[in-house]
């Protein structure tokens, strides 16, 4: 199994980091993983995107052309992105700022307020793992208790003091997906 | 009777290629003189340019290395960065340094590598037959200047030691001529300098030299010693330019 | 221990664990990361780091640091390898070591950022003026990355001369799963020639000016049999279900990658096509590719550029054999879908004729 | 009464005359001979005022002369 996912939105809303957190747990669990980011003039427009390939076997490209999942965290990335799922995949959609009324009719969406859910938690900073979380559960990717157990050497030495905010941030997201 | 004068040891037998009363010869003897007078022979590491000084390394007994023309200043800095305990200067004429090489010699100077460049100042392209230098004076006859230097299109002498003067990085800049025998004790004062600024861990350092080439300048070698003072120092005045040590 | 790590960064700590204490470089994107990896890891580990003020100053400090005897390296992207060109001509005239990467952007002139293989022909044809060869390494993978980056210096000392390391922006820019566990300790490689001030011994130099004709033609023989003797020791390769292969595809770098995962998909479905990755784009692996035509196989050569390695391979089969070619320039990234479908259409219009 | 000579290496001179002009005591000269280069070379005057100052080394481009002294 190989499945690609493309991370998107603003600069500064934590996209990267979210793409990388799950290459990140992917890798510790074993699985060939590949993480991509946009570069160059892009970058400094005031989007991101990033592809994250995760799979059981060496992976060809890490580029997604036809990726099963987005992560969309603001309007233009919901916009661009949504156009390059197949029928049948998941758009993960923040929709405390994302309207999502225009969304084609063969795609699945999953609407998660992020903005309220980390406001409620204290700090607008962990939305992005909020999100993470909820997508998480809802691609049921990589096991997400190893994820946990793991967390402090996935997000780095740099992010260890916000060990136990992000843990919190990814569990409420996890949680606020229904089965 | 005693032989007070001697061929420098830092120089091997090799005769010059230089034309007759060109300034290379007497700068490179100036260099082999202060070289052994410091003890530095087992020390000195010099970058050659491309142009009249090139082959320098045929003269110098000491390693040697010949880089592009113009990257001189680049080349010692990769080389001085891996042996900081040896003297390494680049030897460059004024095509090399003013010119193509600019950026090279500027960014070493400004880095403030504790290298030293011997800066030969003849205001002409001498090897490839007297063209038109960055240093050429206003209204001088080269080959690319058959009016003279017409300043608003050719532009204007460039004075190196004084551009470079403004940089932070450089710690001892002076302008000397090799055109009589005071002015060459001066010279030799100033490499001896220089490589000390070097030597004692205190930055860049470098040496220009007005120099004579007579068969450009079409004058004879005695006309070309009297030219420097009467022209050419005026557009380049002699002396320390910056001793910030 | 695996990391996550960018190609670029990835190359960087190789570099470091293969011996290399200095390196000089100018930005340009997509390999920026790397020169900022060094300007952290190298004085970290003792050793040189100058953000220059060209890639021509790059390059010629890195053959002052080389001719003063320490494993130096550069790296760019497309135009400014360019610029590079002159330093590395010098390097091979005057037989001096130095390892240079080009991450290849889409070009000519400013192109675009995309990853690209358009600079084939510059890093396999020399490059710069004058009769000289560099080798030319090119990896598909961040981890491959650990082999080739030792191997390249190795090469560089070996043989005296500088070695390339053709990547793309998109290996430079992905960060895969690496570990460095495989990097041994430098070798040591006698350096009789390095400038070191003539301290017990006569003095050297190190120059490539040769006025006199017949020395300069000596040189240059002496040079020429230097790259046989890499054309006849260096070739290195990698093969993919070659056996039984009908079709050959040959493709290198990130481009054998999605050419791999095209063929994974053909094989399902029974399609026999296998694949010849050339590790050195120079020395070119020759001859496995006319073997491969001996056994009656055609080929596909795919490449991200208008075409530059696909006479490489019809040199190696020397007019004879059948060679298809697909190619995207100017930074676009096929898919392995796309190479799929272009196989297969060669596969079947090919089995048709032979019918 | 001598108190210096100098001694000028022929094939090296160039007949620049550098050597001619700056020696205080005109004890230089240039010859009639050619060397093998094809310069007409300077040569010391015998019987000359040479003080042994050696201010003939310095100017001399070719590094063509050694210098005595009593």
């Amino acid at each position: 199994m190989t499945i690609k996912t493309i991370f998107s939105g603003f600069g500064g809303q934590g996209v990267l980091s979210m793409g990388f957190t799950l290459a990140n747990a992917a890798m510790l669990e074993g699985k060939y993983v590949t993480y991509l980011p946009s570069y160059g003039v892009e970058v400094r427009g005031g989007t991101a995107n990033c592809t994250v390939v995760v799979s059981d076997e060496e992976i060809a490209s890490p580029v997604a052309s036809e990726p099963e999942f987005v992560v969309a965290m603001n309007q233009p990335s919901f916009a661009r992105f949504q156009s390059v799922l197949p029928s049948g995949g998941l758009i993960c959609v923040n929709s405390s700022i994302v309207n999502t009324t225009s969304a084609r009719g063969d795609i699945e969406v999953l609407t998660v307020p992020t903005s309220e859910l980390a406001e409620k938690m204290g700090t607008i900073k962990v939305a992005n793992m909020i999100m993470l979380g909820a997508f998480l559960k809802a691609s049921n990717m990589i096991s997400f208790d190893l994820m946990l157990n793991n967390l402090q050497e996935i997000l780095g030495e740099g992010k260890a003091k916000m060990i136990k905010l992000n843990r919190q941030a990814l569990e409420a997201g996890y949680a606020f997906v229904k089965e | 009777m005693k032989q007070v004068y001697e061929r420098p040891r830092s120089l091997k037998p090799a005769h010059f290629h230089y034309c007759p009363g060109c300034g290379h010869g007497i700068i490179g003897r100036l260099i082999a003189e202060v070289i052994d007078e410091m003890d530095l022979r087992e020390k000195a590491i010099c970058v050659a340019p491309a142009g009249c000084g090139m082959l320098v390394y045929n003269y110098f007994d000491i390693d040697t290395l010949e880089s592009a023309h113009g990257r001189g200043a680049a080349v010692a800095t990769g080389i001085k960065r891996v042996r900081p305990g040896n003297l390494v200067f680049s030897y460059q004429g004024d095509g090399d340094l003013a010119a193509i090489g600019t950026a090279e010699g500027f960014h070493a100077a400004n880095r403030g590598e504790p290298i030293t460049i011997i800066f030969v100042n003849n205001g002409v392209y001498g090897m490839t037959g007297g063209q038109m230098a960055p240093t050429t004076l206003s209204e001088q006859v080269t080959t690319t200047t058959p009016s003279g230097r017409n300043t608003v299109t050719a532009g204007h002498p460039v004075r190196i030691c004084e551009v470079f003067a403004v940089l932070d990085g450089t710690a001892y800049l002076e302008r000397v001529a090799v055109n009589k025998p005071a002015a060459i004790v001066k010279a030799k004062k100033a490499i001896t300098k220089a490589f000390k600024v070097q030597l004692n861990g205190k930055g860049f350092s470098l040496v220009e030299i007005l120099s004579p080439c007579p068969t450009n300048w079409k004058m004879s070698p005695i006309e070309s010693c009297r030219w420097i003072d009467d022209v050419m120092a005026k557009q380049f005045p002699l002396g320390v330019v910056k001793d910030a040590t | 221990m695996k990391r996550l790590m960018s190609g670029n960064a990835a190359l960087g700590e190789a570099a470091v664990l293969a011996g290399c204490t200095c390196y000089f470089g100018y930005p340009i994107t997509p390999q920026n990361e790397l020169t900022e990896y060094m300007a952290k890891r190298v004085p970290e580990a003792g050793g040189v780091f100058i953000q220059s003020e060209s890639e021509i100053a790059a390059i010629n400090m890195v053959l002052g640091a080389s001719v003063a005897g320490a494993r130096a390296m550069t790296s760019s992207s497309s135009p400014g390898m360019s610029l590079k060109q002159e330093g590395i001509s010098y390097l091979a005239a005057d037989e001096l070591p130095a390892v240079v990467v080009d991450m290849v952007r889409g070009g000519p002139g400013m192109g675009n950022i995309s990853p690209a293989q358009s600079d084939y022909f510059q890093a396999t044809r020399g490059g710069g003026h004058g009769d000289y060869k560099t080798i030319v390494l090119a990896p598909g993978s961040v981890q491959e990355l650990t082999e080739i980056v030792p191997l390249a210096f190795d090469l560089a000392d070996k043989y005296r001369n500088p070695v390339i390391i053709l990547g793309d922006g998109m290996l430079g820019q992905m960060m895969e799963p690496v570990s460095f566990d495989n990097i041994k300790p430098p070798k040591e490689y006698p350096k009789d020639y390095i400038l070191t001030g003539a301290k017990g011994r006569p003095s050297r130099m190190v120059r490539s000016l040769l006025f006199d004709t017949k020395e300069e033609e000596e040189h240059n023989w002496k040079l020429f049999r230097k790259y046989q003797r890499m054309e006849q020791n260096e070739v290195r390769y990698d093969t993919f279900l070659l056996d039984d292969a009908e079709m050959v595809v040959i493709a290198y770098g990130i481009g054998a990658r999605i050419a791999k995962g095209a063929i994974k998909r053909l094989r399902q479905e029974n399609l026999k096509v296998g694949m010849i990755r050339p590790i050195t784009l120079w020395p070119f692996p020759a001859k496995i590719i006319k073997e491969a035509a001996q056994n009656g196989a055609e080929f596909f050569v795919f490449e991200m550029s208008a075409g530059q390695m696909v006479e490489d391979v019809k040199l190696a089969l020397e007019g004879k054999g059948r060679i298809h070619f697909y190619g995207r320039p100017g930074g676009v990234i096929p898919t392995p879908i796309e190479l799929f479908r272009v196989i297969s259409r060669h596969y079947y219009q090919s089995r048709r004729g032979k019918k | 009464m001598l108190k210096g000579s100098i001694r000028i290496d022929q094939e090296r001179c160039k007949g620049c005359a550098l050597c001619i002009e700056f020696c205080p005591k005109k004890a230089i000269s240039l010859s009639g001979t050619l060397n093998l280069k094809g310069y007409f070379i300077a040569s010391f005057k015998d019987g000359g005022e040479c003080t042994g100052c050696a201010t003939c080394a310095v100017m001399c481009p070719e590094v063509a002369i050694e210098v005595f002294k009593n």
